[in-house]
């Protein structure tokens, strides 16, 4: 990393202010962004982080203080001001055409043209092939982004990103989707451009990510910002302390051998299949017992859990749930049975954005909040208080919109949104992805007490401290089928590494 | 269940939860429908002080009457819409009930047995439309253009240039008789009873709140365990069956079964539920508003009429007033988000889900030149 | 009246509280009622035919002094026009020139109206009979159906194949001309002409356009067609002059001057009949005039005069008939202007 | 049909409904998610892609062809050169206004007032000839796009500036423009004998056998076509349907561009309208009643998604092209009259149902092929 410290900040934010309603988001927070180094932006969820993106990128106004680009003032009216000054950004949530090809996606407005102004195709998808190379991943440019899982999303976005000449880089979260190799790619991208002299902001809730790519942090908390310097000046738990104000927990709180008072089979997968996608999954979980299937992105998990919980139909095998077959197709009847599925995609799966916190959160326990098949609003009201309340989720108010929320505090309420149903099975996919550590470190106490209360989990995550500190079993895939099945204590990083890609050298 | 730990209760955080969310659900209906509702006031009042023969009962009645059938039709394809489909087959599925009602009568079946086919009949018909749109996975509106022909071109089938028009006189007064006063009809009072019913089911039940979901968000209710399709399909069911009623009752009103009973009824109801205040993307919007937006309709046409203003001014004036329906408050919103600088971006975005074209919730940035 | 609409016309229940004035006697020679309130309600307002025919009852309006106006739905459906008859019933209106849509659905607002005291005419269109008083025809049915295939014979010398490209297949006139048309070309002086087939261009453009093709298409032979209706007529002489058919098919049938003016100086069309609906609006006012005055109570054989048009007796079923057609060629088209 | 569709979909209806709902309701065969274009083959996605784009053309392509040939078996002489022209010339009107409504439709709008605007267009233009009889032709044409293009600017200036749905505003303009039309005309009609020969001519002229007013509609076609598909404007027309949200993200002028999808959409109205009074030669205040519900027939059996974001104008055109022939074939089958309507509207339903066979066997053609293991 080239930057030093006596270069003037190629963008700076000057005490800026956004507040939505009541709610101050970002309060006279102000930030210097040096050309060729990367400055890391951490803070619990809903600190106020990815409304300072949006104001870098002609989403937000702010309604105080300003931004200046080589020292001068720029106003950031629109996202097409904020382009044209040398911004990119990555958002935290992936917004992509999901009818559009993804070389389209990446290029739009922008793509290459040829005789008479018209789009040069070849040209572009090349472009877009290059990109994937130098990320190092194998996406179709030339395939419609729609069905595209979130990683590919995500990886869209940030060849999206890298293809516009800028010299100022947003990036939040974008690793939040990724597994160890890619989010590596991206580092090593990230690094020749810091190199080149552009100024890059990086926002995760992975401390190993900041600690090995940035040479500034910040910290906000509650909108404001509480320190800022260099990463090289703190540690972990300075930075930890900083954000959430008090001392966190242990992460994955699991001992070994928690899981021991293991009960019968409740979940039963057979043979299970859909053609193009996985085939010949067979696994079981039991009753108190965390299942974690592993593997790279892509690799079909979230395939497998959505066929076994009914949103997509399987060609071959059955799901049993306590003996009893499931019907193929219903997730009315696999809710029915008792399973609940946290979907990996929150917005599109998880959540309906427009209605209200108090109606996504009630929206699994209707019948049972209904009495003669009316619902209440009061009952209504004090259920999602109280599921909202468990989970610390941060918002507003019940009656808010829960696009409102912070991307964070999205994720808790889904999961409160099915823990409420009090299933005998918990499927989780990709359960703390963009999770704060402190709510990380809950959302994990939480996983573990309801499987040492007898509850089955399988659990998918990419992040492999994650499974191997959760679970008591770890399932791996790969390209659609389980090549390995490693109990709590066979499982490391390097077997399941190993299972995930079929070679040995790889680091995560 | 076992996990007392985790599903303790803790009522501090409950409260303090409640009372930071305000009048919460109630806020849409006290806006919207509060406004629909006082604009048919207003209009009502306006049109009895300022339009001769307005305000007698006969008058009402005959008001009333003519806003029956569009009522009842807009009563399902309210919660139809909420959902994110559209049923534009109505007109022609009342028609084909129509129809059949005076082929059957000629036939010599009794009326009631034949009222009771027209309705089941309906439904079939709705079913058709459900199928289609549900098994098939196809687009509504392309749907029941579709249907929209082909139930009209049966009903000439089954009666071709024919009209039946020898109902017995009992029903086809009943049908235009009226509660004790003169001025509203029992087919009114039925029809308000019914939509209390639908109002109940939208607004007051699980599966009222799972249309709001779908309509919204179809992948995720799907994902919540609604099933998404089987209510679809019960709507449109519901939709047809209430389209058969409606050809009853069009039927014995004009005491005439003819195969272009109603023919373009389909875009007044339409009309109607959007001036309810129902998004046509589906997830919003509220029986009540609906059922003032029929009422609102029906008298200003009716007050306009009687002040002797043309056709063609009417016309003018329903679509103004359509295009006043979303503009107004819209611009409201916007005016009222100014001040407060921070209402400047919707809701959540980029967060926001992708169907978001809604009124009320856009931000203010690039707006054409 | 018009025939063919209903099932079983069947003894009506209808006419309970209307009609107060068929028990009333006439007096030929009260004069006409000073300042009567008179409504002209056509199927459709903005429609040309009825723009013109209502212009001349409200030049008969203007003559004996009452008050007129138009009213009426911009599409052509009955239960719009209920709507509007209960508001002219609430208006208190004293005569009522309609042109019904739906024979019976307007019926119970028309007797509505009746029992609030209006007096009820109907024109071009009938109504049931038992809920008008009277009906002015613009021809007898009989007249329009002659003619017509009196027209066509000629164009096509006595023998050929012919076709009938009509309004909608539920337009009441034009079915009962049909029928009478179907019955004429059974007389033995038209034994070598055969009706080949009915077709409905529904009074649209396109529509009518795609069944002349159509027409012409399927029967190879075709030597004339006949259209009764006037939008049919010019979208079929419009097809004909730009086709390799014009010239080679003989077209008549029903239609104003203004619309078939070109085709008829270019040669597409020959000759075509029709009445003029100015006309048949003034005798529709005077009419209700002579009702609302007391000069005629709707009984058959009953007179009254009907100002420049001269005097008109009450037929059977209280039908006036305006007069025969008129028929239209290239020497007296351009007398016209309607 | 039908066996075939249930037959290629078992899902419940539930799952169905999962699979297609995102990210919003399901247009024909766009709801289908094509299968990974990850690591087995970077280029079957790609061309999954292609041809499930050719298939939508295909498809109406392939029911125009059936159509044709089973009524060309029962009359030979609908093929006549008569017979196709006039088929073309009835088309040209059509085809005009659906290459409109596919620019507002990819943007996830509609335009529900065409119908309308056309009335008024081509009541102008007679007007025009009327109060000046000499009038040149390219001064009716200029005058119908300028009309078109004003009442375009009306329903884009409300939806893009007010931020309100579509379907309403045009819904409402379609009362409004019809109104002002009725008021204008107050009855009159305007007929053949009022417009000059030269006008008329030109609704039924031919260059070596093909008219005029098709080569027109063809024209407007190609430009609307090569403009939604190699441009940039046109692209993003398509992004801003496919996910508003995401175009406002990457800077796109939505309310800008959905402005300009109605102008073009009016102006194109405005254009058929002065077509329309050349073909046909009479004008009164009802011309053009109902027309807006048979262009959106059209272009969603045109395989346009009616919830923006994908389809073509061809596929528009072809959707146009296919309707007028139904009802020519109709005619000239002399199916009873009373019959018409009914199986014009069972012929819409099992067009969208061919489409939408097609587009699941591509699906699972492609998926097929990218199976792990050669399943
Ligand atoms: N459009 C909006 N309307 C209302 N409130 C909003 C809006 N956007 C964000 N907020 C609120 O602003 C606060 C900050 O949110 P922000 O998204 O910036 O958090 P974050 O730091 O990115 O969190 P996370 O780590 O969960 O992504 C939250 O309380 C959130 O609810
Ligand atoms: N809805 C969908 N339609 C079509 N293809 C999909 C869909 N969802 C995912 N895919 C594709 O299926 C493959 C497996 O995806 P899946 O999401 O199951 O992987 P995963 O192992 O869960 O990884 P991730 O971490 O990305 O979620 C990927 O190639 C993905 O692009
Ligand atoms: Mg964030
Ligand atoms: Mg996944």
């Amino acid at each position: 990393m080239a930057g030093s410290a006596i270069a003037p900040p190629l963008l700076h934010l000057r005490d800026v202010t956004k507040s939505f309603g009541p709610v101050a988001a970002v309060r006279g927070v102000s930030l210097p962004l040096y050309p060729g180094e990367a400055h890391a932006l951490v803070g619990e969820n809903g600190a106020g982080k990815s409304t300072l993106v949006k104001m870098l990128a002609g989403v937000h106004r702010p309604d105080a203080g300003h931004v200046e680009l080589d020292g001068r003032p720029v106003a950031l009216a629109d996202p097409a001001a904020a382009r044209a000054a040398g911004i990119a950004v990555i958002h935290q949530e992936p917004t992509l055409f999901p009818d559009l090809t993804v070389a389209e996606n990446i290029f739009m407005g922008r793509q290459p043209t040829g005789r008479l102004g018209r789009i040069d195709r070849a040209a572009m998808e090349g472009a877009a092939a290059r990109l994937f190379a130098r990320l190092g991943v194998a996406l179709d440019p030339g395939r419609q982004a729609r069905g595209l899982s979130i990683a590919d999303q995500q990886l869209t976005e940030i060849a999206k990103a890298l293809s516009v000449d800028a010299r100022v880089f947003v990036m939040d979260e974008p690793t939040a989707a990724l597994s160890g190799i890619e989010a590596e790619r991206l580092f090593s991208v990230t690094r020749g451009l810091c190199e080149r002299g552009a100024a890059v902001l990086f926002i995760s809730h992975r401390f190993e990510e900041v600690f090995a790519l940035c040479r500034r942090v910040t910290v906000l908390r509650d909108g404001r910002l509480v320190s800022t310097g260099l990463v090289a000046d703190v540690t972990v738990d300075t930075v930890v302390r900083r954000m959430v104000g008090r001392e966190v927990s242990a992460l994955y709180p699991r001992e070994p051998g928690a899981g021991a008072a293991r009960g019968e089979v409740v979940l039963d997968v057979r043979g299970l299949g859909r053609r193009g996608v996985f085939e010949d999954i067979s696994f079981t979980v039991r009753a108190g017992e965390i299942v974690a299937l592993a593997g790279l992105v892509g690799a079909g998990r979230s395939e497998v859990v959505r066929a076994v919980f009914g949103v997509d139909r399987h060609d071959a095998g059955e799901v049993r749930v306590r003996g009893r077959r499931l019907p193929p197709g219903s997730p009315a009847a696999a809710v029915a049975a008792g399973l609940a599925l946290v979907p990996e995609d929150r917005r599109r799966q998880g959540l309906v954005m427009e209605l209200s916190v108090q109606r996504n959160a009630a929206l699994t326990r209707l019948r049972h909040l209904a009495r003669l098949g009316l619902l209440s609003a009061r009952r209504e009201r004090r259920f999602a208080a109280e599921w909202a309340g468990r989970l610390r989720v941060r918002h507003g108010g019940l009656g808010d919109p829960v696009g409102t929320l912070s991307g964070g505090n999205q994720q808790k309420l889904v999961l409160a949104k099915w823990l409420a149903t009090g299933p005998r099975v918990l499927i989780v996919d990709e359960p703390t992805r963009g999770i704060d550590v402190g709510s990380k470190a809950e959302v994990h106490r939480i996983i573990s007490r309801l499987a040492a209360e007898g509850l089955a989990v399988l659990m998918v995550s990419s992040e492999l401290p994650e499974v191997l500190g959760m679970a008591d079993r770890v399932l791996v895939m790969r390209e659609g089928r389980i090549t390995a099945e490693l109990p709590r204590a066979e499982a490391t990083e390097e077997s399941v590494m190993f299972a995930a890609t079929g070679q040995r050298e790889v680091r995560a | 269940m076992a996990h007392d730990t985790l599903y303790a209760s803790r009522p501090r955080r409950a409260r303090r939860a409640r009372r930071a969310a305000g009048p919460g659900p109630l806020r849409p209906l006290l806006r919207w429908d509060g406004a629909v509702g006082l604009a048919l006031l207003l209009v009502a009042l306006g049109a009895a002080l300022l339009v001769d023969g307005f305000a007698t009962a006969g008058n009402v009645r005959f008001l009333l009457l003519d806003a029956v059938a569009v009522a009842l039709v807009a009563l399902p394809m309210t919660l139809v819409v909420v959902t994110g489909e559209i049923d534009l087959s109505v007109a022609s599925a009342l028609g084909l009930c129509s129809a059949v009602m005076g082929r059957l009568w000629v036939a010599g079946l009794p009326l009631e047995l034949i009222v009771v086919l027209a309705v089941a009949l309906g439904a079939v018909l709705g079913a058709v439309n459900g199928l289609f749109v549900t098994a098939f996975a196809l687009p509504s509106l392309a749907v029941t253009i579709g249907t929209l022909a082909a139930y009209r071109g049966l009903a000439f089938v089954v009666l071709g240039d024919d009209a039946v028009a020898d109902f017995p006189f009992e029903w086809t007064d009943a049908v235009a008789g009226t509660l004790p006063g003169g001025a509203v009809p029992w087919a009114m009072l039925l029809t308000a009873l019914l939509a209390v019913a639908f109002g109940v089911l939208l607004h007051g039940t699980p599966f009222g709140r799972g249309l709001y979901a779908m309509g919204n968000n179809a992948e995720a209710a799907a994902f919540a365990g609604i099933r998404v399709a089987r209510a679809k399909f019960w709507l449109f069911v519901a939709s047809g069956a209430t389209s058969g009623l409606a050809g009853v009752f069009w039927t014995l009103r004009y005491a005439s079964a003819r195969a272009d009973n109603g023919q373009g009824l389909e875009l007044s109801v339409v009309a109607a539920v959007l001036l309810g205040g129902v998004s046509i993307f589906g997830g919003r919007g509220t029986l009540p508003g609906v059922f003032f937006g029929v009422l609102l309709l029906a008298t200003l046409r009716n007050a306009l009429q009687l002040a002797d203003v043309p056709a063609d001014t009417l016309d003018i004036v329903t679509g103004s007033l359509l295009i006043a329906s979303v503009v107004v408050p819209n611009a409201i919103a916007r005016a009222r988000a100014r001040p407060a600088t921070g209402r400047a971006a919707p809701a959540g975005e980029p967060t926001a889900p992708p169907r978001q074209e809604r009124p009320e919730r856009e931000d203010t940035e690039d707006a054409p030149a | 009246a018009c025939s063919g609409t209903t099932r079983e016309d069947g003894e009506s229940d209808r006419d309970a509280g209307a009609g107060a004035s068929s028990t009333a006697t006439a007096d030929p020679n009260a004069p006409l009622a000073e300042d009567l309130a008179v409504a002209f309600l056509p199927k459709q307002v903005n429609n040309p035919y009825f723009t013109v025919a209502d212009e001349g009852g409200h030049a008969a309006v203007e003559e004996f002094g009452g008050e007129y106006k138009e009213v009426g739905p911009s599409e052509a459906s009955a239960s719009s026009q209920v709507s509007y008859l209960n508001t002219l019933a609430q208006q208190h209106t004293d005569v009522i020139v309609t042109s019904a849509n739906d024979p019976n659905a307007v019926c119970g607002a028309l007797n509505s109206a009746r029992s609030a005291g209006a007096r009820v005419v109907t024109f071009d269109s009938d109504a049931s009979p038992e809920c008008r008083d009277l009906f002015v025809n613009q021809a007898t049915a009989e007249d329009i159906a002659r003619t017509q295939i009196e027209l066509i014979a000629e164009e096509i010398g006595g023998s050929g194949q012919i076709a009938i490209l009509s309004a909608t297949p539920n337009a009441t006139n034009q079915n009962a001309w049909i029928e009478l048309m179907q019955q004429e070309l059974e007389k033995p002086e038209y034994a070598g002409i055969e009706l080949v087939t009915v077709a409905y261009g529904n009074d649209e453009d396109e529509k009518s356009f795609q069944e002349t093709q159509g027409l012409l298409s399927s029967y190879p032979d075709l030597a004339g067609i006949i259209s009764p209706t006037t939008v049919g007529l010019a979208a079929a002489a419009r097809y004909l002059s730009g086709s390799e058919y014009g010239g080679r098919v003989a077209l008549t049938g029903l239609g104003t001057p203004d619309q078939m003016r070109e085709f008829v100086h270019d040669g597409t069309v020959a000759q075509f009949a029709l009445w003029d609906p100015a006309d048949l609006g003034y005798l529709a006012a005077y009419a209700g005039a002579a009702l609302a005055s007391g000069q005629i109570t709707g009984a058959e054989g009953e007179t009254f005069t009907a100002g420049e048009l001269g005097e008109y007796t009450i037929g059977a079923d209280g039908e006036i008939v305006l007069g025969p057609p008129t028929i239209f060629t290239a020497d007296n088209i351009d007398d016209y202007a309607f | 049909m039908t066996a075939a569709d249930a037959h290629s979909s078992p899902a419940s209806p539930d799952a169905r409904a999962a699979q297609n709902a995102s990210p919003s309701p399901a247009p024909p065969a766009s709801g289908a998610p094509p299968a990974g274009g990850r690591a087995p083959g970077p280029s079957g996605g790609r061309r999954g892609a292609a041809r499930l784009g050719a298939a939508r053309e295909t498809g109406v392509l392939l029911a125009l062809l059936l159509l044709v040939a089973g009524t060309t078996l029962a009359n030979s002489r609908f093929l006549s050169a008569q017979s196709v022209k006039d088929i073309l010339l009835g088309a040209a009107v059509m085809v005009v206004l659906a290459a409109g409504q596919t620019l507002v439709v990819v943007t996830r709008n509609i335009d529900l007032s065409v119908g309308s605007v056309l009335g008024l267009a081509a009541f102008a233009t007679g007007k025009l000839f009327v109060a000046q009889p000499g009038a040149p032709l390219p001064l009716a044409l200029l005058v119908g796009l300028a009309l078109g293009a004003a009442c375009g600017l009306l329903n884009g200036a409300l939806i893009a500036a007010a931020r309100v749905p579509a379907l309403v505003i045009t819904l409402g303009t379609l009362y409004v423009f019809r109104g002002l039309d009725h008021s204008w005309a107050s009855g009159e009609q305007i007929n053949a004998a009022d417009m000059p020969h030269g006008f008329l001519d030109f609704g039924t002229a031919t260059v070596l056998g093909v008219p005029v007013l098709a080569l027109i509609a063809a024209a407007v076609l190609l430009a609307v076509g090569v403009f939604l598909g190699s441009y940039r404007t046109g692209r993003e027309l398509y992004a801003i349907g496919s996910e508003p949200t995401a175009a406002r993200l990457s800077g796109i002028r939505v309310g800008r561009r959905v402005f300009l999808a109605f102008v073009i959409s009016g102006a194109l109205a405005g254009l058929a309208g002065v077509l329309h009074a050349a073909r046909f030669g009479t004008v009164d205040a009802t011309v053009g009643t109902g027309m807006e519900l048979q262009v959106v027939a059209a272009v969603v059996v045109g395989g346009v998604a009616i919830f923006g974001g994908s389809g073509t104008a061809y596929g528009a055109a072809l959707g146009a092209l296919l309707l007028t022939t139904i009802g020519s074939a109709l005619t000239v089958l002399r199916v009873d009259p009373f019959w018409q309507q009914a199986v014009d509207g069972g012929l819409i339903l099992a067009a969208i149902c061919l489409d939408r066979v097609l587009a699941l066997r591509g699906t699972r053609r492609a998926r097929a092929k990218e199976a792990p293991h050669g399943a």
